[in-house]
């Protein structure tokens, strides 16, 4: 049995020329409780092993036993910079389930919320990744932004982190009532921060220098690792759950889907970088387009899915976030799996992580963008 | 001042004390000034710095201690260094980890012996003047690396290693940029070379000189874009990462003390010293360290920070190249102009 | 005693017990650390000496310099920590000896046989007309070890290069 | 003033510690500092000859200056040999190291 712990003690007598450094759980740069094991060459990664499981919370193993309402706020705590979203792909999957009907607004209230909270997730992502590499600034700028869709969030829903707002068969509540104002008024205001942003980043020659070519990740081992979300786009696959297995009403709004071509880490900053104008596109198109009515639909008042089974999913800001539940019929799920985006994506690190050095490590992680909340569920 | 100094000397003589008390004494006395001036300077450059950061950053900074925009936010956080338990790590090499921020600080130290604050203000106007900092700055990567060694953390030696390339390879590019200027006036001595530049400063016939020193003084003080040693990160806080309270302060005093030496040269040598109309000297000189020190704050919180390989090649491809081109050119044009 | 006596035999003292700790300590980075304060002392006495040039050739060369890769050497080659390892070989005792009887050699000839010691001439500024000296009436020995150290540093280069194809 | 004979003897004395070391250090990297102890102690001699004989004016700190490019060349060979030696027979202890090839 090759533990980590023994690998270290047979290794603990190696010099500098190769060695292996214990990158995480406490570190500023794994994003939360990740460690990583490092194996190092001198300053080059010669191999990477993450290991995870310092944040599980059995959130599925909980999910059996609570009713389908009270899973909810638990999803609220997979992905917790994307709150609405794991609210969406649950609520969604349930209603599939129960073949539930949403009105027409609650469905917009959704999309905008959804596209807001996607804006608010990639903002601290690319916060975080200027970070990683150095650049703080950057850092405060994203926060400034998010900070005020938060602001707007709590409006709603009353909630800064964990919303969950999201009901089967519609929304608990309305929009208060200067939320679309405000609403255009950021968008109005974000749209030239984005260029803010790429004078920063974008167009900063070190910047550029420090991301371009690392991490390569090309189509097949993308597929073979079921990488999803931006990552697989900036590897070339024009993929994305909103345009190929449409959910809710994806399929009325118009938006580009941006692609990447090499799969480094600059794809995959410019693919999110450029997911944010798309996602103000479709908000921008949802406020226009939103309908007067209800916003609930007809929904028992006793949650009892037909027996059966369902695999529902979304595209989350992080990837595909799949839920799959069985129902037995009674008011508890008889079994409750996530396919969390992060985690299959993280799978990939030891495969594009080696040669690189361990400044690239920190950049490669980053790209990956993964929240361990999800990650270790 | 020279005088001043013999007739202090004669008043001991006559009393029949031996020389070396009075000798003592004043050496004592110009050291206490030089660290006071240190402390404090560099305790109004840490809250500058949070002050530009903030500002850059859209966000206040500190606005409380001391009531005006919270100029006493360093005092404060001195005391609370000063206060702090000193832990020495269990596997650590005590002696050595005890000596390292020493030896940061008295390289830092010895640095300011040869800084002209004004005509009469400089400590010891030595005739290496230049040589003499390029020679003790050095001494800082020593520093380093016990520090980083003796933590016996693998961050720390991975953050001394690096310290110690860099630093190695950016004073190669620096002691030549420096070089075109020593060429102009014939002389390492720091009062001379302000002397020289009554007419004109050195910054527009060198101007590639000043370039290149301003990068390779960055890089040797590991700050942004070049901070690879601390890498926060990366390597947590590269080689500092066991230490804490009085010793972190120490490391913090000392590379906020390089901060101000490198731009203080920089001024000696490219912008004029302490020339300028109407000012005291001290005041224009500490104007223009200030401004530099400035520039080097805006940059580290505008910038984000290179990788290892890219600073190599960037001090050892591009800097030095440039350097040695500079230092040619130089001395062809003086060669013509006789 | 003047104050260039006492510091003389401050330097002196310091020096040497450095250099004592250099040879003697059982930890090789204690070594090299011990070799700074060395190489610090004899810097001080060159500027004792008035040589202020060499004394910051001797900081920057040697403690910048040489130094620094003598750590970077002993990273990459010995342990972390690497403690209560034997230092010295078999040799101790004979070296002891051949050392003190070279020892005294040297002393009997430095003291009775060389020079008469006289007062030093005054001190000159000397750093000038050194780079004069050595671009003159030096300029072929100036040159020669600047080739060595091309030389140098292109075999120190391939010697310390790592053979990547082997495995 | 500090005749000149102090010198000598200090420089003598640095050099039987370096010679003692470099007779006796096992590893390889402490036998380059001795040497480099050594080397110091010839410098410190220069030095003092060139400051208290007139007739040799400069020509003592030139040497040095000499004598201490030379030690950085000996310096970085000597260390890339190390390196060398270590990568082949994983020690740098000198008295381990007594095969003619491998």
């Amino acid at each position: 049995m090759n533990t980590p712990e023994t690998e270290i003690t047979e290794h603990v007598q190696e010099t500098m020329e190769e060695m292996y450094v214990n990158m995480g759980p406490q570190h500023p740069s794994t994003h939360g409780v990740l460690r990583l094991m490092l194996k190092l060459d001198g300053e080059v990664v010669t191999e990477v092993v993450p290991y995870i499981g310092y944040l599980h919370r059995c959130h599925e193993k909980i999910g059996e036993n609570r009713t389908y309402i009270q899973i909810i706020p638990y999803t609220d705590r997979l992905d917790y910079l994307a709150s609405m979203y794991n609210n969406f792909g649950y609520v969604l999957a349930v209603e599939r389930l129960m073949g539930l009907q949403v009105p027409e607004r609650a469905e917009y209230m959704r999309v905008i919320l959804a596209e807001m909270q996607r804006i608010a997730s990639h903002l601290i992502w690319m916060g975080t990744f200027g970070l990683d590499l150095g650049n703080f600034t950057i850092f405060m700028y994203c926060f400034r932004e998010r900070e005020k869709i938060l602001d707007m969030f709590e409006s709603v829903s009353g909630q800064r982190l964990n919303y969950s707002f999201y009901r089967f068969g519609g929304m608990p509540l309305d929009f208060p009532e200067s939320f679309l104002t405000d609403c255009k008024a950021f968008l109005e205001w974000f749209k030239p921060r984005l260029h803010e942003y790429d004078a920063m980043m974008t167009d900063n020659i070190i910047f550029q220098k420090r991301v371009q070519g690392l991490g390569k990740l090309d189509q097949k081992t993308a597929i073979d690792y079921a990488i999803s979300g931006p990552m697989l786009r900036a590897s070339g696959i024009k993929w994305d759950l909103r345009r190929n297995d449409p959910y809710s009403i994806y399929d009325r709004f118009e938006f580009d889907i941006p692609v990447g071509s090499t799969g480094d880490v600059w794809d995959r900053y410019m693919v999110r970088r450029l997911e944010m104008a798309e996602s103000v596109k479709i908000v921008e198109q949802a406020i226009r387009q939103l309908p007067p009515g209800e916003i609930m639909g007809k929904v028992p008042k006793k949650l009892k899915p037909p027996a059966g089974d369902i695999y529902s999913r979304v595209e989350s800001p992080r990837g595909e976030l799949g839920f799959y539940i069985v129902s037995d019929g009674s008011e508890k799920p008889y079994r409750y799996k996530v396919r969390s985006p992060a985690f299959v994506n993280l799978s990939v690190l030891p495969i594009i992580g080696p040669g690189h050095l361990v400044a690239d490590m920190v950049a490669i992680l980053g790209s990956i963008d993964i929240v361990l909340g999800e990650v270790d569920r | 001042m020279e005088k001043a100094l013999e007739r202090f000397y004669s008043v001991f003589a006559a009393w029949g004390v031996p020389s070396i008390v009075p000798q003592l004494t004043v050496m004592l006395v110009v050291a206490s000034v030089i660290i006071l001036f240190i402390s404090v300077s560099v305790m109004f450059m840490i809250w500058w710095e949070r002050k530009i950061s903030a500002h850059i950053q859209v966000r206040y900074g500190p606005m409380r201690v001391g009531g005006w925009h919270g100029w006493a936010q360093s005092i404060a956080d001195g005391i609370k260094l000063l206060i702090k338990e000193d832990i020495i790590p269990a596997g650590a090499d005590k002696l050595v980890f005890a000596l390292a921020p020493m030896v940061v600080f008295a390289a830092a130290l010895a640095a300011y012996v040869i800084i002209p604050f004004g005509p009469n203000l400089i400590v010891r106007d030595l005739n290496i003047g230049v040589l003499f900092y390029i020679s003790i700055s050095s001494l800082t990567v020593v520093g380093i690396i016990m520090a980083g060694w003796s933590s016996n953390n693998k961050y720390s030696v991975l953050g001394a290693l690096r310290s110690a390339a860099q630093a190695v390879s950016y004073e190669v590019p620096l002691v030549i940029s420096v070089l075109g200027v020593i060429m102009t006036v014939g002389s390492l001595s720091m009062i001379q070379i302000v002397e020289a530049q009554q007419r004109i400063w050195f910054v527009i016939p060198q101007f590639v000189g000043f370039l290149i020193y301003l990068t390779a003084a960055i890089a040797e003080c590991n700050r942004l874009p070049f901070d690879i040693p601390e890498a926060e990160s990366e390597l947590v806080a590269g080689f500092h990462v066991e230490y804490s309270g009085m010793r972190f302060a120490i490391f913090f005093l000392a590379e906020y003390a390089n901060m101000f030496t490198v731009s203080a040269i920089a001024t000696t040598l490219f912008l004029g010293g302490w020339h300028g109309p109407l000012l005291p000297p001290w005041l224009w000189f500490l104007i223009k360290t200030y401004f530099l020190i400035f520039v080097m704050m805006w940059l580290r919180w505008t910038l984000a920070r290179l990788r290892v390989d890219q600073l190599m090649n960037l001090g050892w491809k591009v800097l030095l190249p440039l350097a040695f081109l500079n230092m040619g050119i130089t001395g062809l044009v003086l060669v013509l102009l006789g | 005693m003047t104050v260039t006596q006492a510091v003389f035999f401050l330097l002196a003292a310091f020096t040497v017990g450095a250099a004592l700790l250099v040879v003697l300590a059982t930890n090789i980075v204690h070594c090299a650390i011990a070799l700074v304060f060395t190489f610090f002392g004899v810097a001080a006495l060159y500027i004792l000496l008035n040589a202020e040039f060499l004394a910051a050739v001797q900081v920057l060369l040697y403690v910048g310099g040489i130094t620094i890769l003598l750590l970077f050497a002993i990273m990459l080659t010995s342990r972390i920590s690497a403690r209560g390892v034997k230092i010295m070989n078999e040799q101790v005792g004979i070296s002891a000896v051949v050392v003190l009887v070279i020892f005294a050699l040297m002393a009997f000839a430095n003291l009775k046989g060389l020079v008469p010691a006289g007062p030093p001439p005054p001190a000159s500024y000397a750093t000038a007309s050194l780079g004069r000296l050595l671009l003159t009436t030096y300029v072929l020995p100036f040159e020669a070890v600047s080739i060595l150290l091309l030389a140098a540093m292109v075999g120190a280069i391939i010697l310390a290069r790592r053979e990547r194809e082997k495995g | 003033m500090v005749p000149l004979s102090h010198y000598l003897i200090l420089s003598t004395v640095l050099f039987a510690i370096g010679m003692f070391g470099a007779l006796t250090r096992r590893n390889a990297i402490g036998i380059l500092m001795a040497l480099e102890l050594m080397f110091n102690a010839v410098n410190l001699d220069f030095v003092a000859f060139s400051r208290y004989l007139p007739q040799t004016m400069l020509q003592g700190q030139i040497f040095a200056i000499f004598v201490i490019t030379v030690a950085a060349a000996e310096a970085a060979v000597g260390l890339a040999i190390i390196l060398g030696l270590y990568r082949n027979f994983k020690t740098v202890n000198v008295d381990e190291i007594n095969l003619m090839k491998w």
